[in-house]
């Protein structure tokens, strides 16, 4: 299978798209001249003309619900918002028209819209270039939330969300934009609400979302060296969750950590580690943990900034104190 | 693009009937006035906004469309929705929350849908529906119909930044929206002259958004049909949006809870005098064009539709509790 | 002490705060000529005048960023966004601006900011009126989030948030302005971050805050009928959170339950949920259970709505399930 | 309401010296060519966006205001922040990350702050400072003081919801603020005419708003201290905002990562010949207000203070990891 990074993933699902079907257009701000602010869209505006790669004003709100629009008479836009930053100048139209028109309308109407922006933090952008809000997404019925953590998923979870009736909040981490892994060429999906082990392991789950994910992964890796086996959870989606993927591997293994870069405090680790002691309260040797972001406003300075994200030697430690 | 090109409408730009549209404004009337009386009797509960006095508007407007122009208006929306055609009995059973209501007692007042019927819904997000007129109007611009989309709201929502968002991506996009601001003068108890920079709503629009916008006697409902009319046809034309301002009155608060301690008397009744269903009805009778046993049979029949719909919104069901999650998500294997 | 209104709870703290600091003015949506659209501020723009009463335009984004610079001047205003829907268009400025400036300026700027809204759901609004979003705000570091559930709370937290130096967010309930409590004339505090104890027991604990406090305590004497000695706690304010005060409750009474308005999936019970079983993990005798709203677009329809809400019968139940 | 108002500021709404307004932008330019150095080295992280083109507005209109008029500008402000006289090498400090810096390093590069020189921040969401503007100026107005609030931001700010609430509010209240528009004519890579449905931007303003605008030259800078002291002065007076826009032109890209694919070279070389430093220098020694001595001593003036503030920069140490999660909340006993 070819090597190719999270980016090209994505381009090849939204290429798919454009070319298989004409109901799809891409919305954005930069997406089209400027080629993307992470460059994801390069080259599209040449590729596929101006009908479908529409650069847009500086405008959130009308930008997303002139998506939410154009998807109830029919369409699959496809609204980049730049970054989970600038979401929230449009969350009024994400929350209170597209996650809610299919149900107040009693099923008249749906909104087949996918919603893409980057989210996270680690390239020093400061306080407010630095959210990874996913928790508040995923809070929202009639909302889907997909947080790709490798460039098969990208890819895979991205076709899936075309495929879907519903509003999705696609959410790619910036850090992974060059990370690189195998991806077939050929369409092919990844289910929403699918857990995927990425690593099986028997004595404590690992779980993580999104850029989070690779912390799990290292920190599993070095765990394996001092005798510890840890099983990694990759959600992918967040709203559907995979509880009982979940609940199956802590089953397993009886102790479970959550790792997110988001706030720690109402954050989504949260709710993973509240399902988890309900549904597997005797099958539990250690309360679930969670390792977060620092509930502070992201600070510019790196090593700040690195001292307020979860960091692989935290996961490590925390786990060996567990078992 | 064939398969999504729809099939044209049909036609509503000719001239209006004046009975026709006389007897939708006595519809939208009596229809609210028992909305009133039935909010009174606790059949309907939650926010109720009225319509009466703006009549015109909708009336006058929806009848110079065509049937499959979209329309999307705020939560002050019964008269929008009966003018487009929506049954009085589904829409009195929708604000009585029973089953057989427009969105089966799910949506409310506020929330009044019929997509079969082109109409988008009733938002109850002060501006919130003028993105969604943008993205309507794209889909058809997108596909190459010559559908339109119109999009209702007051004076209040012009302050908004979704306005101002909305008409620039109108105007740099062309998209075929007709925009219609119903200045009936309050944002619920805010005169409209302590708020707005501009006063004539309509001034804001030409200069910042190299927009056509006009002022129209919203109280005289064959204005409103031919400022439609004419706009629906520049839009149709492709000649980018079209803002048009209403200038009209509420008779009634702006909701039932509302004490109106901020409007005079005086300017109520001099706006009352102005009542688009009276002012019609005077010159259809100058004119000969309407006579006395043709408006007795006019408000008979309005009077007999109203009845039913409420006895038929009384008469349903409530939906059952079992549908409380339905429709949360769109299940692919609804499509 | 006098009975009074929640309603009249919180014109007392306002009216006092315009009478006795000349830095407090208040700004929102028909607040003035229109008395306020739950009738809180009714008569203040007459008594204070339209420099201390200031109605705006519809325009949430620009009212509460008014209200953050003129903080950042040296003023205290308090916003009324009207209703926590309405804050959504607000939301940017409260999250990137209020919540960050002091972290961002190192400490030289703060924003002394009061933002009011009416919260929750149990009037017939319909979907896009009856949020409950408190655990969006908890969430964001910088920001305060009180809660009021009686009428005595009402009066003695709006007093602290007004000497706070922090922006507070301050979420009535709406089904409880007509409610009727003691309280004192004079003006007194409510601590911020600790738990009311409305109701000792031994046998559970139930956690509720704003609105769901009622169900919480209608429940507990309810259970008590049946034999079951039910604590309740009221958070009152849910950053900061009283989880000593939390904890101290569960480890005498092993179990707790918490009850909220909001949609469960992704809400703050999660996070009380997963405190508590984090720190009292062998003090539980049963996992953290938790009754909160359906996680669906809230229906018009009265039945349906009271049927997407907490009820006190679903907490009696769970509560005999578990002890 | 005395112990509110603040005692007033030096006030600078005389005739401007070139040779102060010339050195200030040879300092920005200066800085800013530093500050690319050093992020190519690796010292500055994250986003930087130079100011290099857009001198002459930050110099010419900073040294047209009052040391206490408040400023708030976007994340281009390096050149804002030194004209507003924060030192260069605390700033430059900022910009790496350090202890020493305007906010400790918390900050960065887009949120320069120093309130006791009321500058009170670059700011990063587009638009998103322009209501902070409003309530800094309703502040001073509350206060009764005549201090001013001055907003800078540029042509992409223009089309978000806050330009447009913004403007509203401040005319309605005839808040003391003067909004600068610094249109460059790209909003990163969005030519101007692609997005904003009125091109000459400032005539989108008198009309909507009922607020005085004009258009300036902003690379010249005695033009912009020209037009800048006119509205600062009528907006002290109580007469209510005024709008700006500056045309200029950003000589570099939108940020350090823009490869620039969207601007051709010619566009580019007809604006470096109107370089508002070259002007500047160009008409002084005409003029004879210019020896080749006393810009020789500016040239390497400059270049020593540059070197300093770098050098002072790169000596400072990192803030402590113990001081991470303090400043979150302010304690009343800070207070
Ligand atoms: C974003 C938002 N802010 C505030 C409200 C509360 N609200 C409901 S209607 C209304 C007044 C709207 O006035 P206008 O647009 O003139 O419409 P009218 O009611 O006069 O038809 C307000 C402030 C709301 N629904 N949405
Ligand atoms: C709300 C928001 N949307 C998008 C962005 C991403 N962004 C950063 S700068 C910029 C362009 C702004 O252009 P303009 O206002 O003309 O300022 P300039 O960079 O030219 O000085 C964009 C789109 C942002 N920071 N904030
Ligand atoms: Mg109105
Ligand atoms: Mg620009």
């Amino acid at each position: 299978m070819p090597e190719i990074t999270y980016r090209e993933a994505i381009r090849q699902a939204l290429r798919y798209q454009l070319q298989n079907d004409e109901r799809v257009f891409l919305m954005g701000e930069d997406i089209g001249a400027y080629g993307g602010s992470y460059a994801v869209t390069k080259g599209f505006l040449e590729e596929f003309g101006p009908k479908r790669v529409k650069d847009t004003p500086i405008a959130e709100s009308v930008i997303a619900g002139a998506g939410i629009g154009a998807a109830m008479a029919g369409l699959k836009p496809m609204v980049e918002l730049m970054t989970i930053n600038f979401s929230l100048l449009a969350i009024d139209q994400i929350v209170n028209n597209a996650s809610k028109l299919h149900y107040m309308s009693n099923g008249q109407i749906n909104v087949p819209l996918v919603i893409r922006m980057a989210g996270g933090a680690g390239s020093q952008l400061g306080a407010q270039h630095s959210h990874s809000l996913e928790s508040w997404y995923a809070h929202v019925p009639g909302l889907k939330v997909a947080c790709p953590a490798t460039p098969y998923d990208a890819k895979g979870l991205l076709m899936t969300a075309f495929d879907d009736e519903n509003p999705v909040i696609f959410i790619e981490h910036t850090a992974l934009y060059t990370l690189k892994g195998e991806v077939p060429d050929e369409p092919y999906r990844v289910a929403f609400g699918k857990v995927d082990v990425m690593r099986e392991g028997t004595d404590v789950t690992i779980i993580g979302y999104g850029g989070s994910v690779w912390q799990c992964f290292r920190a599993a890796k070095t765990l394996e060296t001092e005798g510890v086996s840890a099983e990694v959870l990759n959600l992918r989606t967040l709203n559907p969750l995979d509880t009982d993927g979940i609940l199956a591997s802590v089953r397993k293994t009886n102790r479970a950590i959550v790792v997110e870069d988001d706030w720690e405090f109402g954050g989504f680790g949260g709710e993973i580690a509240a399902l988890i002691q309900e549904h597997a309260f005797d099958d539990l040797d250690a309360p679930v943990l969670r390792i977060a972001g620092a509930d502070i406003p992201m600070p510019y300075n790196g090593r700040l900034e690195q001292a307020a994200l979860p960091q692989e030697a935290e996961i490590v430690r925390a786990v060996k104190e567990m078992v | 693009m064939s398969q999504l090109a729809n099939k044209p409408g049909h036609a509503a730009e000719t001239a209006p009937d004046p009975i026709e549209l006389l007897r939708m404004m006595m519809l939208i009337r009596r229809f609210e006035e028992k909305a009133a009386e039935m909010y009174a009797r606790g059949k309907i509960k939650g926010f109720l906004h009225l319509y009466i006095g703006q009549e015109a508007i909708a009336a006058g407007a929806i009848a110079a469309l065509r049937d499959d122009d979209y329309l999307v208006t705020s939560y002050r929306e019964h008269g929008h929705a009966l003018a487009r055609g929506l049954e009085p009995g589904r829409v009195m059973a929708e604000l009585f929350g029973r089953e057989t209501g427009v969105t089966g007692g799910r949506g409310g007042s506020m929330h009044l849908i019929d997509s079969s019927k082109a109409f988008m819904g009733g938002y109850a997000i002060v501006a919130g529906h003028m993105p969604l007129a943008c993205g309507l109007a794209l889909a058809e611009q997108y596909k190459g119909t010559d559908r339109i989309a119109v999009c209702f709201f007051g004076d209040g929502a012009v302050n908004e930044g979704e306005f101002h968002e909305a008409l620039n991506l109108a105007s740099v996009w062309k998209l075929p929206v007709l925009f219609i601001c119903e200045n009936n003068l309050y944002g619920m108890g805010t005169d409209v002259r302590r708020v707005s920079a501009v006063i004539e709503i309509y001034k804001r629009v030409p200069e910042a958004y190299a927009m056509q916008a006009t002022q129209v006697d919203g109280m005289d409902v064959l204005a409103v049909h031919d400022a439609v009319s004419e706009a629906a046809e520049r839009i149709r034309r492709g000649d980018g949006p079209v803002f048009l301002e209403m200038i009209c009155y509420r008779f009634r608060g702006h909701s039932m809870a509302d004490a109106e301690h901020y409007r005079d008397k005086d300017e109520i009744s001099v706006w009352r005098n102005l009542d688009p269903i009276k002012q019609l009805t005077e010159k259809l009778r100058a004119d000969g064009g309407l006579q006395d046993a043709q408006l007795d049979s006019l408000t008979s029949d309005v009077e007999g539709v109203v009845n039913d719909a409420a006895r038929f919104a009384d008469e349903s069901p409530e939906p059952p509790l079992e549908s409380l999650r339905l429709h949360v998500y769109k299940d692919a294997a609804d499509a």
